[in-house]
């Protein structure tokens, strides 16, 4: 069996384990700021995978070095890693920022109206029962 | 000890050797046991993170680049040293050695 | 020779480094492992910049001095932030009420809380 | 073709002149906003004649040739969706100012805000040829309508959060399998990633950049296993954002499979995977058969009505997956009808809930006879969503009942059945309430609500036959060219 | 649950790992991502904007109409932010008033209604909450501050030349205005920068920066063609392409600026803006 | 030979992924999600993306984590996971 | 046959709907009432102008939006048509003014809402008549369930709620689930709709799902009543008189037993069906209605219930007569529909004059009420003949036909089947007529002074049983155009 190929690709299981943490802590953990590191996680190594796209072996980073914008035509497309997936993920982590404003903005307000930050603590508010300990709103 | 490549070679596992520390600093992130150990943690990587990302810019031989990066880097570590600090002025560690202290 | 400098200060830096984390890990509370860290990270980062920037300036090229310059500029932002950060770190410990450790556990005052698994 | 550009562009500095103005003190948000939204449907409406007269057509952004740039791909399914969705918030908005005013005091313009980015998210993400670009509109539009649900009722900040965190994992999914395909093509424009797939038809990479693009988009259209956001998300919203948010955001996302099932993914490509449509199909007779069941349990008309949303985005991800020409058809009308009948029984609730200040079944009693205009215009709604010709909602049925017994799939006929039906009687419950049951209460608002109020409602309502008549019209020139490469 | 969850992710994984067995090698340089369009921004952007990062000119030229969407989710952001927390101008006015002396340390409690102290320049109003006063934090950060907006204008302006660009810049601004919020007090940063002021800004950012696409509207352009400022200022292609995307990136800046520190704000406050972290 | 370095840090990410996940102590939390931003930054620089690693450093380092610690400053520390 | 495209159609159907706007916006009742009248007229007229040319053998046709392809919205009038249109539409007039009558003698509420959905239901019902297609007849047959739910349910209270529920679950749930998916399946097979293609489904389908299809049509009309899918009926009568009278004696009922026709005459055609042997599936399960209704009937106390027995029982002829299958026994049903139509609205309105007069419901009490009502009672035992189909009225010509066509098709045992069921028919309601006129006076139960119901009550049901009289002696147009229908 021949693992070189196996191996040569083995940063992609990492992002992918990276993205399943993610997603599983989405997933599985009650509390909401839990939820949303979770979220942070899994769009971050997203990211790690379409910047790992762009890579390129032996390629330096996508600013154009002195001589080649002096040389002006002549450019090794080669010589240089790939800008697009770059653009690209700037975009989504200003997009995933901004993202995260949003939830904590929505967590402060559950928290003013439930006080609690457990999934299930409001849950069970909702439902009508006393539940949880610490369910007490706050003022 | 001028020869490039030995340079380079020098700066590669200087890199590397400070990416160890990172991963010896990460413990005392990891473990804690207080949030304060965890943000001394966390500043340790990231005084470190400085200082590699500058070796980086060596390693690519384009130190320029990578300068501004290191620079910022620094400021907002800092900043979110100073918010986490300032959390820890008005809320202190009340409910954290409560924490600790709950059975599991 | 200036290589020779340079690599010279790299290890420094590094080996504060070293002992810095060393530090972090060994020391038993927060206010030493502060006080090792903050002493030599901050250290350590000086002595590798500085190093970096020596390094850079080998060449003894305009653009190259400017570039180690910058360099000099981090060293110097980090050599204020890191103790400013270090210092806020053991006020905010302090002000929030987390004791030093104590060499005797019998001795009068508060019990070391957090020496916790 | 600066018209199809235009409507997207003119609800976003509608957005940023409502800012201003709020911040400066003015108090014209709403005209500023009913401006933008007037503009954009008429510029819409342009681009539609146009690309009815000329053909489809690229728009390039920035002049930069279509691979390399940005290029909107502009023909008669998407720029009448544009109309669509411009007019239907237009409407929607129309008689709402007193309601904002009231429920948003010092933030109003904020509201009209991102009223106007969610309705040009929505326009954006209909007429963009770049899957990237398909994604930052996604965000747009999810994070104003996370912010306008968020406003609703007591329950609506868990629904707004629980939308969110599910919406951001699928946007992030389908970002992973643009990602997938991006690694396979090297493009990010929908034509040219189109003339590049079929060399690789049947890479592994490919079938999970598919897969994952489709859970994406599912999770974000609220399809069966993936629905849990749905009801909360538009039950619990504030009436005018429901009114928004519910009939555009599902069909907005099927137009977006449709778009990738026929240039990217066309059947015989997913004839490569036989299991995928079957399991996409069997997905939505469960999402058929879930909304009609628990539509019948609810107490609630708004939250009655969101689950029939549920089972019309069964409809059209079972009509897209069937994969015969019939059901394509049915789902492209019934994008069209749902959004107008869905639009249309949102805002008679709407209205209803600004007179008594609930949906609650018990709070409908005597509306037949205290509110007759706004009743006529939910039964025109629910006719059409129980299919009664010549409403739209008919039309698009029969298509996607024709498809199903093409593809022989006897189980999504019988749950399309099934649910007109239980429409049947979900909509007859409602009515027997506001028929026969008096209300007693003292102090009841008599008459029906305000013309700015009920013009829009009319005007929707009677879009809903017209729209029915016009199917061999929408068909001949819009579906049969869009379906003209498949053949 | 939490089985379910875990089977249902490790079927993910499989299925991941399946296909990204049929991915090129890692950093190979021949994959189709590196060949097919990504070619085109390497080799033209130098001659079409003048701009040596590539990735500068990629994100505000090729596809300025995706930034332009980007930036307008970070003003989204921003008033979805409001929206949702900001509470209403009543409740943001306390019952109770602190000053505390600064010479002497002594604090002033006043009801609301009571005059003000008239000493503005030795009373300083602080936070219902205990504030510490760090002399040394507020020093240094004092000193940071105006280092850290040269900072951010510079990335602004060398974003053509070397990494960085609008976002970072607006990033870097804003987190100026945070440090001063956390060194002092937030409602030291109110009082420099106003609320309105900063909703303003960022409105202003965005309708910079689509409307410097639109203008090429009313050149007889498409959308996002800088080429318009050829025949408003008279400059060759390149130049005008360069300029745009600097103005732009301005656009860009201003909005993720003022956007950040109103979430900052909104957050740390909880919707009052008068006392926060 | 850069590749051993991605490799370390990748390593160290994935650690500082599940342990910003299991922390029972959002505070905790939040800051290894900063801990995990600055490994993610150094990743990106490594892998050459210097605009991608610049705009990481600063927003997700900076901005993100003091938001963050805003909302947790507002709310409660408490988790039960 | 040559089509020409005409408006006249659409100008009746629009002739109808005209009733609406106006009598809604109109203030008083007199303005509200004349305008009914004159769209009643106007549409009468209109559809009595097409006859010349459709007897001429023309089929006058209109397009008005083509919105499936295949499938057009379209109107077409051809002998079919007609003769049930001339039906409703005349009738329309004539309840018109007994609805005058009737609702100001018992000061019903809401009377605009009645007019109103009272013209949208003669409008859809005139639809139907007009179809030229299987799409346009789903659509008007669907409006027409749901314009006549308000008149059901007109008294608003738990009763007829419970009424207007039976009836809408069962006209609107059949026509859902069985002809609905029937219609598309055809449309998808044939790719057209039109009933001009008749027995475009030959050879598409194995007999089997031929079977199953022709099933689906015959419950899905559940207008028609077939057993089991009757009770809607019964419940329905809850309505106001009128609305029984000219919807479920006249419009509703006909347009389902209507569909059925046009699926067996215009769908399927009378060939393929002769081909699988369907005509006895439909013969047997109408006869089957007709016996089981009929026996029901007899027992209902209830003079409205008694008439809606007889109704589904008279319904079930007409389907009858499309099962033969052949030119006699689809002429006689299709005079049924005329026949019927004039008898059975004789006796709704002689019920509801009853009611508006005495206020009294149930056969058992109206023992000699004949010589309080003579007039009316007179005017019932006419139309009571005409339904049973003896001599000197129109029941008898109808089923005269139908007897001919069974002993064309040479099935005894059907026609034994008619005699019985007519026998039947006598059974219930000739003792009505009997004990109205001949009892003692301590059968007699009230006591109150003689008085006819209001003038505008008696009038129009004179005028009905009249008109069962002449067109047994001039049967005229209506021979004439069910005979065209029938293919003679």
């Amino acid at each position: 069996m021949d693992f070189a190929p196996l191996l040569g690709k083995a940063n992609f299981w990492a992002y992918f384990f990276i993205m399943l943490t993610g997603l599983y802590g989405m997933a599985v953990k009650r509390n909401l700021v839990k939820k949303i590191i979770g979220l942070g996680i899994f769009q971050t190594a997203i990211m790690l995978f379409y910047v790992s796209i762009g890579s390129k072996e032996g390629a330096t980073i996508p600013i154009l070095t002195a001589a080649d914008a002096a040389g002006r035509g002549g450019i090794d497309a080669a010589a240089y890693i790939n800008p697009l997936p770059h653009v690209l993920m700037l975009t989504a982590i200003v997009v995933s920022v901004a993202t995260l404003g949003v939830a904590l903005a929505l967590t402060l307000r559950l928290w003013r109206r439930y006080g609690t930050l457990e999934e299930d603590e409001i849950l069970a508010r909702l439902r009508g029962d006393p539940g949880g300990e610490a369910c007490t709103p706050r003022s | 000890m001028s020869d490039p490549a030995f340079i380079e070679h020098f700066v590669l596992y200087a890199a590397l050797g400070i990416v160890l520390l990172m991963a010896l600093s990460m413990y005392r992130a990891v473990a804690g046991p207080t949030t304060l150990d965890r943000l001394l943690g966390v500043n340790a990587i990231g005084s470190k993170t400085v200082a590699l990302i500058v070796l980086i810019g060596f390693i690519f031989r384009r130190e320029d680049m990578f300068i501004d990066i290191a620079l910022s880097y620094a400021m907002l570590n800092f900043i979110a040293v100073i918010a986490a600090a300032r959390y820890f002025y008005k809320r202190g560690l009340a409910d954290e050695c409560a924490a600790l202290r709950r059975p599991e | 020779m200036i290589e020779t400098a340079a690599l010279a200060l790299l290890c420094l830096g590094w080996f504060l480094f070293f002992a810095g984390t060393v530090g972090i890990l060994r020391m038993p509370d927060v206010y030493t492992r502060l006080h090792t860290a903050g002493k030599l990270d901050t250290l350590g980062s000086f002595a590798l910049l500085l190093g970096l920037a020596v390094l850079q300036s080998r060449s003894l090229t305009l653009p190259d001095i400017l570039v180690s310059l910058k360099i000099m500029l981090v060293l110097v932002f980090v050599s204020v932030a890191n103790p400013t950060a270090t210092h806020a770190l053991v006020d905010a410990g302090l002000r929030s009420g987390l004791e030093p450790w104590m060499r005797s556990p019998a001795a009068p005052g508060p019990a070391p809380r957090e020496e916790l698994p | 073709m600066h018209a199809a550009l235009v409507a997207v562009i003119a609800p976003l500095f509608g957005a940023f002149f409502c800012v201003f103005s709020g911040w400066a003190g003015g108090k014209r948000e709403h005209w500023i906003a009913l401006t933008a939204l007037a503009l954009s449907a008429t510029a819409a409406l342009d681009a539609l004649l146009r690309v009815l007269k000329g053909g489809p057509q690229t728009y390039l952004l920035g002049n930069w040739p279509a691979p390399f740039g940005i290029a909107y791909t502009l023909d008669p399914l998407a720029c009448a969706l544009v109309f669509l969705i411009a007019a239907g918030a237009l409407l929607n908005l129309w008689g709402a100012r007193r309601e904002i005013a009231h429920r948003y005091p010092e933030k109003d313009h904020t509201f009209y805000a991102l009223y106007l980015l969610a309705a040009a998210g929505h326009m954006g993400m209909v007429v963009t040829g770049d899957v990237f670009n398909f994604y930052v509109l996604i965000e747009i539009t999810a994070l104003s309508c996370y912010a306008l649900i968020s406003m609703g009722s007591e329950r609506s900040e868990l629904a707004s959060l629980n939308y969110l965190l599910l919406g951001a994992a699928g946007a992030s999914l389908y970002l992973l399998g643009v990602g997938f395909l991006y690694i396979k093509t090297g493009t990010l424009n929908l034509p040219d990633m189109a003339a590049i797939l079929p060399a690789m038809a049947t890479a592994p990479a490919v079938g999970a950049a598919l897969a994952l693009i489709l859970l994406g988009v599912a999770v974000k259209m609220g399809l069966f296993p993936f629905h849990g956001w749905l009801p909360g998300a538009y039950g619990e919203a504030p009436a005018v954002a429901a009114g928004l948010v519910a009939p555009m955001t599902t069909k907005v996302m099927a137009y977006v499979l449709v778009r990738f099932q026929v240039s990217l993914f066309p059947p015989e490509f997913l004839r490569a995977a036989p299991a995928l449509p079957q399991i996409m199909v069997w997905l939505s007779v469960a999402a058929i058969l879930l909304g009609a069941v628990m539509a019948l349990y609810q107490k609630n008309l708004r939250r009655m009505l969101c689950f029939i949303v549920l089972a019309e985005v069964g409809y059209m991800a079972g009509g897209l997956f069937l994969g015969n020409r019939d059901a394509l058809t049915g789902t492209v009308l019934h994008i069209y009808a749902d959004l107008a009948m869905t639009l249309c029984v949102f805002m008679a609730a709407a209205n209803i809930e600004r007179r008594r200040g609930s949906l609650a079944f018990e709070k409908l009693r005597g509306l037949f006879g205290t509110m007759p205009w706004t009743m006529a215009g939910l039964t025109a709604g629910a006719l059409s969503m129980i299919g009664v010709p010549p409403f739209c909602g008919f039309f698009s049925k029969w298509y996607l009942i024709k498809g199903g017994m093409a593809a022989g799939h006897w189980p999504f006929v019988a749950a399309l059945v099934l649910s007109s039906l239980v429409n049947v009687l979900l909509f007859f419950r409602v009515f027997e309430i506001a028929f026969f049951e008096k209300d007693e209460r003292p102090g009841l608002v008599a008459g029906d609500v305000s013309a700015a109020r009920l013009v829009p409602l009319a005007a929707v309502a009677l879009s809903l036959p017209l729209l029915g008549l016009a199917t061999g019209q929408i068909v001949e020139r819009v579906v049969v060219p869009l379906l003209a490469p498949l053949t | 649950m939490r089985t379910l969850t875990l089977v249902a992710l490790t079927l993910t994984a499989a299925f991941l790992f399946r296909a990204a067995l049929d991915f090129p090698a890692w950093g190979d340089p021949a994959s189709p991502a590196g060949l097919h369009v990504s070619r085109f921004f390497i080799e033209r952007s130098y001659d079409d904007a003048r701009t040596p990062n590539l990735v500068t000119a990629t994100l505000a030229d090729y596809r300025s109409y995706d930034t332009m969407f980007e930036t307008v989710v970070v003003f989204c952001a921003a008033l979805a932010c409001f929206f949702i927390i900001r509470a209403a101008r009543e409740a943001c006015v306390a019952n109770v008033f602190h000053y505390r002396h600064a010479p002497t340390g002594l604090v002033l409690t006043l009801r609301r209604g009571c005059p003000l102290p008239r000493l503005r320049g030795r009373f300083e109003q602080i936070d219902s909450e205990w504030t510490p006063r760090s002399v040394i934090l507020e020093t240094v950060s004092r000193g940071m501050i105006p280092f850290l907006q040269l900072f951010a204008i510079y990335v602004l302006a060398h974003g053509h030349y070397s990494p960085g660009g609008g976002f970072q810049a607006g990033v870097i601004f804003g987190a100026s205005y945070i440090l001063l919020a956390v060194s002092h007090d937030l409602r030291t940063l109110t009082d420099h920068v106003a609320e309105r002021t900063m909703h303003l800004l960022a409105a202003a950012g965005v309708s910079l920066y689509v409307g410097i696409g639109a203008l090429a509207l009313w050149a007889g352009m498409q959308f996002m063609d800088y080429g318009w400022m050829t025949l408003a200022f008279g400059m060759d292609g390149p130049g005008a392409h360069s300029l745009g995307i600097l103005l732009v990136e301005l656009g860009v800046a201003l909005t993720v600026c003022a956007s950040l520190t109103t979430i900052f704000k909104l957050v740390s406050s909880e919707g009052t803006i008068m006392e926060g972290l | 030979m850069i590749q051993e370095i991605n490799a370390a840090i990748l390593l160290l990410l994935m650690v500082c992924a599940v342990a910003a996940l299991q922390v029972r102590d959002l505070m905790g939390a939040a800051i290894l999600f900063g801990a995990y931003s600055f490994l993610m930054c150094l990743q990106w620089v490594s892998l050459g993306a210097v605009d991608v690693g610049f705009t990481e450093a600063t927003i997700g380092a900076g901005v993100s984590s003091a938001l963050f610690f805003a909302a947790i400053f507002r709310t409660t520390r408490r988790t039960k996971d | 046959m040559h089509a020409d495209m005409t408006l006249a159609p659409l100008l009746a159907l629009a002739a109808a709907l005209i009733a609406v706007p106006t009598g809604i916006t109109a203030r008083s009742a007199n303005l509200r009432e004349a305008w009914t009248f004159l769209a009643a007229g106007l549409a009468f007229c209109l559809t009595a102008s097409m006859i010349p040319a459709v007897l001429r053998g023309d089929c006058p046709t209109l397009t008005i939006a083509e919105v499936l392809p295949g499938a057009a919205l379209a109107l077409r009038v051809d002998a079919m048509g007609l003769l049930f249109a001339l039906t409703a539409s005349f009738l329309w007039i004539v309840t018109e003014a007994y609805a005058i009558g009737y609702m100001r003698g018992l000061s019903e509420h809401a009377q605009t809402r009645f007019y109103a959905y009272f013209a949208v239901s003669i409008f859809a019902a005139l639809g139907v008549a007009f179809s030229a297609n299987l799409l346009t007849m789903y659509l008007f047959y669907e409006a027409l369930s749901f314009a006549t739910y308000p008149l059901v349910a007109h008294h608003q209270d738990e009763e007829s709620r419970r009424s207007g529920r039976t009836y809408l679950t069962y006209i609107v749930g059949a026509s859902i689930a069985l002809a609905l998916p029937a219609m598309i399946a055809v449309g998808a097979l044939t790719g057209s709709l039109d009933f001009a293609h008749a027995g475009g489904l030959a050879g598409k389908l194995p007999d089997a799902w031929l079977w199953a299809l022709l099933v689906m049509f015959l419950f899905g009309f559940a207008k028609a009543a077939l057993m089991p899918l009757h009770s809607w009926l019964p419940a329905a009568m809850v309505a106001p008189t009128p609305v029984s009278s000219l919807l479920h004696a006249v419009a509703v009922v006909k347009v389902g037993v209507f569909c059925i026709y046009r699926v067996v005459t215009g769908v399927f055609g009378v060939d393929l069906l002769r081909g699988m042997g369907a005509g006895g599936l439909i013969t047997f399960v109408a006869a089957a209605t007709m016996l089981t209704a009929s026996a029901i009937a007899l027992s209902q106390d209830g003079l409205k219930r008694r008439l809606a027995f007889s109704t589904i029982g008279q319904l079930a002829y007409i389907v009858f007569g499309a099962g033969l299958l052949n030119a006699a026994g689809m002429t006689g049903g299709l005079l049924h529909i005329a026949a019927h139509a004039f008898g059975k609205i004789t006796l709704f309105f002689c019920a509801g004059a009853i009611y508006v007069a005495t206020h009294e419901k149930y056969v058992s009490r109206m023992a000699g009420i004949g010589r309080r009502m003579p007039v009316t009672m007179l005017a019932f035992f006419i139309a009571s003949l005409s339904i049973i189909g003896i001599p000197p009225t129109a029941g008898f010509l109808s089923k005269w036909h139908l007897l001919l066509g069974c002993i064309e098709g040479g099935s005894w045992w059907l026609a034994a089947t008619l005699l019985l069921s007519s026998l039947l028919n006598a059974a219930y309601f000739l003792p009505i007529t009997y004990r109205a006129f001949f009892c003692t006076d301590e059968e007699a139960q009230h006591a109150g002074p003689a008085r006819e119901a209001p003038l505008l009550c008696v009038v129009p049901l004179c005028l009905t049983a009249l008109i069962s009289v002449g067109l047994f002696f001039a049967p005229g147009v209506f021979l004439d155009l069910a005979r065209m229908a029938a293919g003679h």
